[in-house]
């Protein structure tokens, strides 16, 4: 038993810290917030000059493979920030959908561009009917001779205008047919004639509504060997991507909690620190408290999966602790902070902004808990 | 025990009146935005004029003594004009004037009769809108501990310091602050309560980006401001409650700011999203047959049902001048706690959809979007939740024989 | 509007503390709490003096025939106790389902002895299928001539031990038959062959299994003119007993408040009274908060039953904020008073587990707010 | 990272050597009652034979050195027995002996070695059992300022006054207390730690009756007493941790009373509750088909698996001598905050079925019932939930800058 990062985890954490401090201070964060990718193709250009963009992708493939738990590691330091832009979304979720389920070809054309930063994926799955089962996914993919032809409407698609291509969740069979969800993913270059991309404005930033009108696909577009297997594949992606994302969201939570503590003792009312009132120390509690568990039951996930065991129950046990943890983090970073907590300038609210953006990405505690009951066999 | 109000004939017949009334002078094309940072000058302008009108008639503030602008109406009476507004999504006054509403009662109860004279008037026809000046960078929670200063010369004060958290869009007329008046004097003895007009020299108004500025009791703000003073000199007439008595007068403001008035208002955004839900269909479904969103409708309805009957409690006791003692701030505590949970629930509920305005999407034209921001923003304006269970503890008298007496009111 | 009390509400509320404080001082209640009955005979014949057990019931049948509302204020009281025994089963449910759905015969046979203390109802509903929807009633009332024969089993019953009547529901037709639920309640003397009631051990009192053994109940016995509409006269009973239960629940809460704050002033930790930590604030406040909302909610209820308005949604309401902030009070109580607040003879754990026991009476928080939904017509 | 012990060859060596060890030594007819107040007496004599045949071996306090009567074993070694105890639902020591487990590590910590070779082995062979005495009338979560006095008289102290919540069933052979040893001294410098045999003339030991007396580690008590002293005189050799200084010497008992060592035992009541819930059917369908109840049951495993967590994090802090903070007070409040809410829960699922251990109606022999009881008793041994909170807040710096330390463990 050992709940130490090993020394390369540690030097890569201490990267990741260096890195978000230095070029994401405050002010830089908040002007990115409301951008449509929430990245500067700069800053961007540097994530991938420090191999980060590759890191869970297999040297073959030009990235640097290295387990989901060092991967955590880097992103719980991007939670931070919280750094916005499509990190999660194409080199985590993207680069295993195609890791899982793309040909051999597929891989080699677009996984290097993606640990290069050339390439960026977009996941686009979810519909105007919201929602994480297969059944919300109606867009159908009309079957012509050599290719495919797209019409819908994604919405809530994280990431999207940052997209060089979207992986598009589509209908090539009814629902039941017996092979499968009936469910394929497409690769679709995001510039594809017909498809448009828009921002969703709101209290979420980077969330993006996709339609697809009439976009013809090349039937070798279709992700893999097996059209009708994509819902598999998106859940077998989902296992390793979803403790990632709650490492980012752990990062977060620790960011408040740091805020805060530094908050409590800086900040004088009745003479004396705000820190010495046993109010505030129990919103700070609590945030802690919601904080660790976040953090252990999303570094136990990823040590079942890294370890090769049986890790359902683990990712979906993480998911619903940590969706909930962010949002309670931040209402008790808000209960401490007060006023000033809701100024622009002050930065607490670029996290609860970001804890209401990421709570129903890849589902949200209800539907994991749902899950976790299944996954242990009740 | 009787839940509502009962009316009479005579008070069915002013309702009709009232009704016509509104009908006549609230503009056909009077909007209002739901987010308040989005308030046009032009509907700013119809309600201020909206305003005037009412309070030509007393309607404003109608409770107050004719004598000085208000309208000398029984409360039952006042409940009528209240809800026939409400029917317009419009309540009383119709803009932000929360110094109006707290001032005009400090006024009013700790004033001198020519004070009542100056000051009442013009606020409760209309003529003013006021903006209250109570935060500080060195003093939220300790209001007592503001540090901005008025020294006496002659027959002015001179003010120096700075007030955050002020006003909202398109500027006011008049502003109340409370200011150390003795430096040297014990806490809660050193304080004055001054009447300030927006437009004297030394003044500076600085607007400040805040997440939303709704939460407050009125109409909500759509901007926050700091104001900083400099060297800014009052006419000492204007000291209401007298000299270093400044903080009796503000435990007027206080416990009507901590929810001592009650509230028989519904929330319309909690009624709306009941509706919504039961009238949206999604997958094919409507929302409320969902068992999971039918369990998060009946838990936000719960919370807003107490929330309803903690105001209407206090509404009571402080119309019928029973004694009060922690209700105000109890109410005040457990609706702002209770609007962060009612907003996760809605999150919970609608999924993303809560988290969007945008014109196709969004539910209730950004009516829960707005709603997640405003309950994050509602916990902290006119006491946090925290000062709120100060307050209550002490009025219990949990850990002290002797209890604190609510704020008076009249 | 006026939301105080009647003056005769008034004068009824005194003569109820003052009862409650001279006759049942906190040892007596402690010897009383695991007794069968909860009650003694000379104690039970006191109430019954005052004229409180015939509060509810017509003077025609010898009550004083006062309001809803009356009652609750006269339960409050009982509550403060907590007062045990069978008042609110025989002379609020069990007279209310008489009064609903009897003869005039069996009015007459009944209820003045209700009101005198000499008849004593006990009702009986819950099965070993525990639930309060029809389905859960599943024991057999077989029609013989003249007679029905009940054989089964009721589990958690309250106050049949004191009974002298049993109020037992049985089938006397299967569910959806199409004439009601196919349920009858059948008036069975408890002293009757065949039947065999147990008091259950464990944290809760007064709560009894009842064995049926081939009862013979003559046909005349069942309630009112016709069979198989048990389950409405239950339903329409408990709309009018379940804010008066409540009732009786608030006064619980109120007085764990009244020892909270008690102990808060005259216990000293840290050279001052611990009342003086806003922890302990908290706990206090939070059980204030959980008292008042079951104190209005249950009064709104009643006022509207009181004044013929639709009350059902605000019943649910009631009962359902009522049962689960008895169970928080109790929880803020015992924070507050730490290890002295589980001494038996200290008297706290009378009230906690009353509020355990009463939780699930005639359904708890989850069943009751699934109701307010119908009710509201969602 | 790795969140399991891996083991050798040797160390599953060693399991198979504990395995046949246990079925020889622990008898077949030991059970152990539901509520630990019903443990009989001869139940309570096999298991004080079972705790001194695992101390001969050095198994009863295994990690401690073999010179004072452990083991030497190292921590990995000590969880296969722990493990292979606990399929017997037993573990060290099979009985309550919370003043061996926390005063032996106190002696080990602060006592001279004259002392430890005098107390340790009797403790660590479970020849004596020992009882802590903390709490009195007036000293509870103020632990400090406890009233006790020993006054010192030649080669002894003499000790008057009252203690506590003490103890078990069936009496013991050792206690420990501290105690004012200087009254003039400030606070925490004015204390001295004592241990006291159970027979001295003087000591009177009387009954309290309390809901249920579990919740403390080790196993669960059957009943608490108060214990009076009047005029106990104990020799000086048994002031440990030297003069005055009673307060340090109790920071590493407290350490471990406030969670310090971390548990890495499963939570056997909600795995039984689950696997009722898996297998028990109601109204003719399984319960865990239910969708309440399922909602239900991931609610108890979800915290449940916190606290798993919080306690493994910080078993494997103190066992790997990593720095410790707030981790030991943070799982004992989150331990104790979710016993209640997991118990309310159980109620919710089971309905009245929870609160009975009627023979034939009563869950898991009457165990769900109990664990209502102990979830509320539960809250405040071992310091309140409020004392947690406190310690949390010094630790994690809120407030302050300087950081406090926590206890000496090693």
């Amino acid at each position: 038993m050992d709940l130490g990062l090993t020394e390369a985890q540690e030097i890569l954490k201490t990267a990741a810290a260096d890195f978000v401090r230095q070029e994401y201070d405050k002010d830089t964060l908040i002007a990115l917030e409301n951008t449509p990718t929430g990245v500067t193709p700069e800053l961007f250009r540097q994530v991938a000059a420090l191999g980060w963009l590759g890191i869970l992708i297999p040297e073959s493939y030009g990235g640097t493979d290295r387990s989901l738990t060092d991967t955590a590691v880097l992103f719980e330091e991007l939670g931070r920030g919280p750094v916005l832009g499509p990190h999660f979304s194409s080199s985590v979720l993207g680069a295993l959908i195609v890791l899982l389920g793309g040909t051999e070809d597929q891989k080699q054309e677009l996984l290097p561009g993606v640990a290069q930063g050339t390439t960026v994926l977009g996941v686009a799955v979810t519909e105007p009917n919201y929602g994480w089962i297969p059944d919300t996914v109606q867009m159908p993919a009309s079957r012509q001779p050599d290719q495919y032809v797209l019409s819908g409407t994604k919405l809530f698609v994280h990431d999207a205008q940052a997209a060089t291509h979207l992986l598009c969740a589509a209908r090539t069979a009814p629902p039941d047919n017996g092979s499968g969800s009936g469910i394929s993913f497409f690769v679709v270059k995001a510039n594809s004639p017909g498809v448009a991309i828009r921002t969703l404005p709101g209290w979420m930033s980077q969330v993006d509504e996709i339609r697809f009108d009439n976009v013809r696909v090349p039937a070798a577009n279709v992700l893999g060997d097996t059209p009708g297997n994509g819902w598999d594949i998106l859940e077998a992606a989902s296992m390793g991507a979803i403790p990632v994302l709650c490492a980012y969201q752990v990062g977060s939570c620790q960011a408040v909690v740091d805020m805060a503590v530094a908050y409590s003792r800086t900040r004088h009312q009745f003479s004396q620190p705000i820190g010495r009132f046993q109010r505030v120390q129990d919103h700070i509690i609590g945030a802690v408290n919601h904080l660790d568990a976040a953090r252990w039951t999303t570094y136990e996930a990823l040590w079942k999966l890294d370890s090769g065991r049986d890790a359902r129950s683990s990712v979906h046990l993480a998911k619903a602790v940590t969706s909930e943890a962010y949002l309670k983090v931040c209402a008790g970073g808000h209960e401490v902070h007060a006023g000033v907590g809701v100024m622009r300038e002050y930065g607490l609210i670029l996290h609860t902004q970001r804890s209401r953006t990421l709570y129903h990405c890849l589902g949200d505690a209800r539907y994991h808990r749902r899950r976790l009951a299944d996954a242990l066999g009740w | 025990m009787d839940f509502e109000v009962t009316y009479t004939p005579e008070q069915e017949a002013f309702r009709a009146e009232v009704r016509g009334w509104l009908s006549e002078n609230i503009p056909a094309d009077l909007t209002q935005p739901v987010d308040p940072a989005d308030l046009t000058l032009e509907q700013y302008h119809k309600l201020r004029e909206l305003g005037r009108r009412l309070g030509a008639k007393g309607w404003l503030y109608p409770t107050y003594p004719q004598a000085y602008g208000g309208g000398d109406l029984a409360v039952d009476v006042v409940m009528i004009l209240e809800e026939e507004l409400d029917r317009y999504g419009l309540h009383l006054p119709p803009y932000y004037d929360s110094g109006g509403r707290l001032g005009g009662a400090s006024i009013f109860v700790w004033g001198t009769e020519e004070q009542k004279q100056h000051f009442l008037p013009p606020i409760f026809r209309g003529e003013w809108r006021t903006w209250q000046l109570l935060s500080e960078p060195n003093a939220g929670s300790d209001l007592a501990g503001v540090q901005t200063r008025a020294v006496r010369d002659g027959d002015s004060y001179v003010i120096n310091g700075q007030k955050i958290y002020i006003g909202s869009l398109y500027g006011c007329e008049m502003m109340w602050t409370i200011v150390v008046t003795d430096p040297e004097a014990p806490r809660h003895h050193n304080l004055g309560w001054l009447m300030i007009p927006y437009d004297l020299p030394g003044i500076e108004v600085r607007p400040m980006e805040l997440l939303t500025a709704g939460g407050e009791g009125g109409a909500s703000p759509g901007l926050k401001h700091t104001i900083f003073f400099d060297n800014v000199r009052v006419p000492a007439f204007n000291l209401v409650g007298g000299e270093n008595n400044g903080w009796q007068v503000a435990t007027t403001h206080l416990e009507l700011e901590h929810g001592g008035g009650g509230i028989v208002r519904r929330n319309r955004i909690v009624d709306q999203f009941l509706e919504y839900c039961t009238t949206t269909k999604h997958n094919g479904a409507t929302l409320s047959r969902n068992p999971d969103v039918r369990d998060d409708m009946v838990d936000v309805y719960v919370k807003s049902e107490i929330n309803r009957l903690f105001g209407l409690r206090t509404y009571w006791l402080s119309h019928a001048h029973r004694p009060r003692s922690y209700e105000g701030p109890q109410g005040s505590y457990y609706r702002k706690i209770t609007a962060l949970e009612i907003a996760e629930t809605m999150l919970r509920a609608l999924g993303p959809y809560a988290m969007t305005n945008d014109p196709q999407w969004g539910p209730l034209q950004g009516l829960l979007e707005h709603y997640q921001r405003a309950a994050v923003v509602g916990l902290h304006p006119g006491g946090t939740t925290d000062i709120q269970k100060v307050v209550m503890s002490r009025r219990i008298g949990i850990g002290r024989a002797a209890k604190e007496q609510a704020g008076r009111l009249r």
